[in-house]
């Protein structure tokens, strides 16, 4: 092809502890600021030193809709590495390393790569040099391997260590400048049509993104606790506590945490937490007692490998049906999952909105995809102002906090107000909220009671599916021979595999859910017009086909499932598909 | 100015004629006035169980929750509106069984709540199982052959947990237990008064007429509540069962560390950024 | 009608704490030990004392399938129950009630009924006696108004009293046969053909016949935290443990109760939990450890009226949804719902033996009708052999705990045995057991085993699916007009109503689920050869029809729901059926 | 006779080289064969963290669970056959945080298991949150501005819940680990040691150095393990870091209140029932 390519997949490879992440960092931030896109997925394990972890970086002038399959350029950074990685390398590919650490003639694992070992310690020997700046090193060589501008980079090092001091400052560039040197000397740079568009976007992840749309739409309470991959939010959060006045709360445990929530809901503040599958499965008691108490609450779930423990560090989509039949009984609930970063923002915003309109938990499904790997993203703006639905800070005479309305939805008293004094129950209860469980339950008055009252709970269910959730969207070509469906986190992959395959020639398009449950009306006959669905979902029993099946008895016959712990690139889903496809 | 009665509530309690849980109720309709608190000033929060019915007799805010659970919530209210007095109550069971990891947790997280524990060394609602407080060999329903398990001392554990207020007291002594409300909810911090509060139908063995008899008042004794290895004797004496304040001991308590956020409640904050401040949490990211 | 009837409807009614329960029990044993049916419900609420608790028991010549509607005779043992029940009874129906009591005149509250108000204080006057004797001497007088044979009751009495001496049997005797002389004296006896077949049944309730069936089935531990309707079992089997040999343990909470289960089950005993659905919910995260660790649990839900505390004394199908959805990721979970209490029984026994076959969780879905009503029942045989599935005590040299094999079952090796030494993860782990999540994770050799480890797991939905998971059961006509769809516990009631139903005339039949989950094969062909389907669910939302959907597509479009709190009857579905037809 | 070899595993602990936590496994390794141990004698029962991945590293039986729950699961497997050693082990989330209710009961409840919490003051794992042990103020990732809440004490607590077995130690120190491990397994009943097990990666506060400096052994001081009040002196003394045995107590232990039962360990129990029992079961309720 004489055409130069427009993206590049860069994979840091080493052990945990070996600086990895920092790294990647301030490489996707590089590119990030010379207008590049960047899509960063951190592959790691449980484990804290050792082991096997890379980054891989897709960088590329359009936006790159995946962290990409096989490198074209690797940095591993231990000796371990080679024999995990160079296997891996597109055909033609470069290695860079430290040949300090790694003296191996790594050649003969591969003949068709291009090694270049740099030997750190030869060519930094400035006594305060310490050896994890062999990293910076690498990323200089890298910079100028791809022609990027240095500049950027030597930029980037001065702010990010200007709290340390000229002199680190001042090594630290030294040490980058002598890898962009070292390549200019004995390398040469690839061939590429790398081109930003000189738009500085961030580089962010999921996490950052939930934890800012929280903080921008209001939040004011928030408790968690630490489980991965979910402990970024709680993070990014206790970090804006003091400068943006919230109440950042690490709970005892999960059981805590939601308990924490539901009080600090009920007296009227905007209130979250987040987990992942183990502590969401140690919240569903809590979850059924803000449906009965019709508390508005937001939690964030980001799914892992499961079952159980499972691949903690791994992606699967996993838990909705967890979410689905979370708590005993039955109440309202909304299930929502963004498909990006930049919706996870403006998601977090509208499930406080949704609790407060409906007074009742609101549950976002987040994975460890979404959640932990970094893109580029345009600069986040409100676009949903805060609407705290029927909500009121003083009690007429005869204050009913839960009576019976059109909608379901009764007018929220904030605890405080003289006269208004009322009692929420987990137990039933009337609209003033006088528990029938106690004396009444079964006269025939009280089986009114509560036929009516659950009925107005469960109406709230009705008017969401009406007024707020939204279709599945839909893209690519109109009248195609297969449409890929998928929910959540899988929407740039299935985006990518659907240009891949549509450039070899097939006809595909995309099908795409946020708005899990309650499921809007519509969807049976978006489905009925596809030709051929193939369902996506990175876990081992399409649970999103199956509740689609349970919806509208929709059955999405043909799927593909990844439940290894991997994300789907497009690449993957593209080839998993033509295989498929032969089946037909 | 609030009255006793401004507390009374439109439903009678549904417990048991000569329940102790009646005592307590009585106590804290006394109790506010004398602190000048209005029933809107008050959030009530119980768990499950006879017991943590009491949020439904009593005409203040309230919220009657799930079993064990009612310290998260209410250390999230207390958090999310510190202006009003929150008094968390509950059984044995709730408290010191399913709950007693949030227990040790708030004791030394020290959020300004008073948490009152109608303990009858029984599980009351679900019609008389061992409780973690029931004693050592007691018959029940679900330990026929004896409880095999040494109880619980909700009071040694409250001192071992950093708790700032420790106090016990038969809920049938009502001048003292108003005396010990008062002090509890005065007491800046997390407040722990465990009552005896005997359960008439279920537990014949820690009767009213048991407690009428065996406790002394440690007060009268002349207890030294800042002395904690004192508290510690009197919560395992065993010639009589003490009652009083064990031990009090004023640390700064947990609002104190929000002291800025906390300036104003939570609830009353402005929602949302101006563009500027949206824009600035961006640039973090560039 | 110049037949005479061959059932009546008798109703007990007071306060909590009236000795309700034990007056049901002492005329019901009678009618039992007669050889009568006996079906008899208790609706009492969440106090101990006080408000309206009121026993139902439907006696019959032949097996009575429901409490019954409306009562024939109400005992009325307070002054604020006749307001209540008096408007219930059936037109002409007799009312007997203590007098000294209720000193009212209750014939102006209605005029078509015959009330016997027997003074107690006057007519026993023994200086022993107490005021809850009066009970007695009103069933004394049931027995005489029934024309039953009094001394059955006498037998019973001294019997039930012997531990308390001849002082007491005799005093009990005496007021009973006040109440039958009172009757004879003054009263008239009903016109009825109650004719008991000899056959001494016993008279039970489910969680009599959940903890009966794991005795005889090998259970050896049990762990519990109490919560109604489920505490039955603990405190049936609490009474057991000396005489045979099981470690009974009530737990701190429901978290430590199913997880000292696993920890039993794991040493190789057969062990068991049971709660409620709030309890269950506490469960979930557990539940999931035992699929991952592959662990035989049996854990029984006993669902009550929700959401959260809810209306904890009454019944709903409601935790169907949870129990499918309970915890997070993928695992194999088999769900059962006995229909009624001798299938509760065999079902206790069948559920240990599945959770040893497959290693892994078994779940039974009773509820509060099924767990705390009683029948009268033949005595149960143990039918099904204990059958303890791949279990070895001996280790190999080359063990392999998580061995894959054909149908996803691995042996399992009792713990103890030398050179036998494994570990047992939540985390993903190999055929050793040996976790991969740590340093292994996302390497290619990693992805494989956690393909195949968590695909061997899965197998075992698939091969309990066809080889144990039993069709729904079909009664009735074959070629019917309708179809009645049920689960769990509503099978006799909607035997009932197909009786009423087709009694008048209409063509009825009953499909009837007890094996839930995983759904065997062939229900959509079952399904589809109905002519017309309505679905008969004691919740809000038809959670088995959505479940039906969920598996087969079909679409089970009329339900019947019953969310107030009651169990359904025979009657009560025939008349909703009734208005449902109007609208075919 | 088994030797510490004989508990090596293949699997090399993925800890970072200067974890507290391999002092440990070695001192683990050291002392089963003092008690005439052998590997298939022993379950080892961890929740989840790095400290709880060590049964992964031992040559022995061995569950690794949920955070929190490892001591439900190690006394439900301890009654199911209490002829085994069960040991659990875990870190201070684990045990004094999410698990801490587990923890109170399991020390009244007196089942005879050890338990070895591998204390370092921080959540490892999940790379450096506040954990229940953190000092106050110290500075974390989820307590930027420093963690507001003052530490548990589990000794206290320990002392306060009826545990009969109480002790504390560094990891570093090997040989007085391998005295008290030695002694809380003999110990019949609940046993608790708390050990100081620095995370050489997130606490850069309580470090090997800072134990090594600080802390003193109470054997060598003279301490009475009998006495209970001069136990509370010792855990709450603030000039060094006590370690050492603070309280032993020998009490029956909880399968001595099911001594027929268990007369056999229960996983060795005939199963069912003949017919005659099975009818005389039926009969009760005819
Ligand atoms: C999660 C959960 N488990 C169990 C129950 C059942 N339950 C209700 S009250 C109670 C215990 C009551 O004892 P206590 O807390 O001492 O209160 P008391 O009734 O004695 O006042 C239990 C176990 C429940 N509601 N929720
Ligand atoms: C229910 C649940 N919540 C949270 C987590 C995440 N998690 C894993 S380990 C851990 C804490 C680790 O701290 P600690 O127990 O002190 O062990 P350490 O790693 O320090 O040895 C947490 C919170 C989890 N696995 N399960
Ligand atoms: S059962 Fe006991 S605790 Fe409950 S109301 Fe009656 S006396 Fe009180
Ligand atoms: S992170 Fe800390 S606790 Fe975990 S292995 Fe490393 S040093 Fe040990
Ligand atoms: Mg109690
Ligand atoms: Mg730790």
């Amino acid at each position: 092809m004489s055409q130069k390519k427009e993206s590049i997949v860069v994979r840091i490879a080493g052990a945990a502890g070996d600086g990895i992440a920092s790294a990647a960092d301030v490489f996707g931030r590089i590119c990030a600021r010379q207008g590049l896109h960047v899509t960063a997925y951190n592959s790691y394990q449980s484990a804290i030193r050792g082991g096997h972890v890379w980054y891989q970086l897709n960088i590329g002038s359009q936006k790159t809709l995946s962290h990409g399959e096989a490198p074209d350029v690797a940095i591993l950074l231990n000796r371990t590495s080679p024999a995990v990685h160079i296997p891996q390398i597109k055909k033609g590919g470069v290695v860079l390393y430290n040949s300090s650490i790694i003296p191996d003639d790594l050649s003969s694992l591969r003949k068709d790569l291009t090694y270049y070992g740099l030997p750190f310690r030869e060519l930094v020997k400035d006594p305060g040099v310490i050896a994890v700046m062999a990293n910076t090193m690498l990323i200089g060589s890298l910079v100028q391997l791809l022609n990027l501008n240095p500049q950027v980079g030597l930029d980037f090092l001065s702010e990010e260590f200007t709290r340390k001091g000229d002199k680190v400052i001042q090594l630290n560039q030294l040490v980058f400048n002598t890898g962009v040197d070292w390549i200019k000397k004995n390398g040469k740079s690839l061939e590429l049509q790398l081109n930003g568009d000189g738009i500085k976007r961030m580089l962010l992840n999921g996490n950052h993104a939930f934890g800012m749309g929280l903080l921008a739409h209001g939040l004011k309470f928030y408790a968690a606790y630490p489980m991965s991959p979910a402990t970024g939010i709680l993070h990014y959060l206790a970090q804006k506590a003091k400068s943006h006045k919230m109440v950042i709360k690490q709970t005892e445990d999960e059981l805590a945490a939601i308990n924490f929530v539901i009080g600090a809901a009920h007296a009227g503040v905007r209130a979250a937490c987040a987990t992942s599958g183990g502590g969401f499965s140690l919240m569903v008691e809590a979850v059924g007692l803000a449906g009965m108490m019709e508390e508005p609450i937001v939690v964030i779930n980001v799914q892992r490998g499961g079952p159980s423990t499972g691949i903690p560090t791994k992606q699967e989509q996993g838990d909705l049906n967890l979410l689905l039949g979370a708590s005993h009984g039955e109440f309202p609930r909304i299930i929502l999952a963004p498909k990006d970063i930049t919706d996870a923002f403006h998601t977090a915003g509208r499930a406080l909105n949704l609790a407060e309109k409906y007074q009742t938990p609101v549950l976002i499904l987040s994975d460890l995809y979404l959640s932990e790997s970094f893109r580029t993203t345009e600069p986040f703006k409100v676009t949903l102002p805060i609407e705290r639905g029927k909500v009121q800070t003083e009690a007429g005479s005869d204050y009913k906090r839960f009576l019976i309305t059109e909608d379901g939805v009764s007018p929220r008293l904030i605890p405080g107000a003289p006269n208004g004094m009322y009692v929420s129950a987990s137990d039933e209860h009337d609209e003033k909220g006088i528990v029938i469980s106690d004396v009444l339950a079964g006269l025939p008055a009280s089986l009114e009671i509560r036929n009516k009252i659950q009925a107005k709970r469960m109406k709230k269910l009705e008017v969401a599916r009406t007024e707020d959730m939204q279709l599945p969207t839909v893209s690519g070509p109109e009248k195609a021979d297969l449409t890929l469906l998928g929910w959540g986190s899988t929407y740039d992959a299935i985006e990518e595999a659907c240009q891949i395959l549509n450039a070899n020639g097939h006809k595909v398009n995309h099908l795409h859910f946020t708005d899990l449950f309650p499921m809007p009306e519509g969807v049976h006959e978006l489905l009925k017009n596809c030709k051929e669905i193939i369902g996506v979902e990175n876990n081992f029993t399409s649970q999103m086909c199956r509740l689609i099946r349970a919806e509208t008895s929709y059955h999405v016959q043909r799927t593909i499932n990844r439940y290894d712990g991997e994300p789907f690139t497009g690449e993957d889903i593209a080839n998993r598909i033509k295989k498929e496809m032969t089946h037909v | 100015m609030s009255e006793a009665k401004d507390f009374n509530h439109e439903t009678h309690p549904d417990w048991c004629p000569g329940c102790g849980d009646f005592g307590l109720l009585q106590a804290l309709k006394k109790t506010y006035p004398l602190l000048n608190l209005n029933p809107h000033d008050l959030m009530t929060v119980s768990g499950i169980g006879c017991s943590s019915n009491l949020p439904g007799f009593i005409n203040t805010y309230g919220m009657h929750t799930l079993h064990g659970r009612s310290l998260p919530i209410a250390q999230g209210f207390k958090l999310g509106n510190h202006k009003m007095t929150v008094v968390a109550v509950g059984g044995d069971g709730d408290g010191y069984g399913i709950g007693v990891g949030h227990l040790v947790h708030a004791m030394r997280r020290n959020v300004d709540i008073t948490y009152l524990v109608m303990n009858n060394e029984i599980y009351g609602l679900t019609t008389g199982q061992t409780s973690p407080t029931s004693d050592l060999g007691m018959k029940t329903k679900s330990t026929p052959f004896g409880n095999p398990e040494v109880p619980i001392n909700p009071l040694t554990l409250a001192l071992a947990s950093g708790c700032g207020f420790v106090a016990r007291v038969y809920t049938g002594h009502i001048p003292q237990l108003v005396e010990i409300l008062k002090k509890a909810i005065e007491h800046q911090g997390f407040a722990l008064v465990d009552t005896f509060s005997p359960c008439v139908t279920f537990n014949k063995v820690n009767t009213h007429e048991y407690f009428k008899t065996n406790t002394v008042d440690i007060q009268k004794e002349g207890h030294d509540p800042s002395d904690i290895y004192a508290a510690y004797k009197q919560a395992t004496r065993t010639d009589k069962i003490a009652t009083g304040i064990f031990y009090q001991n004023v640390r700064s308590c947990y609002e104190a560390t929000e002291e800025e956020t906390l300036a104003e409640p939570l609830y009353r904050h402005k929602l949302g950024l101006t563009e500027e401040e949206q824009a600035k949490l961006c640039a973090e990211f560039i």
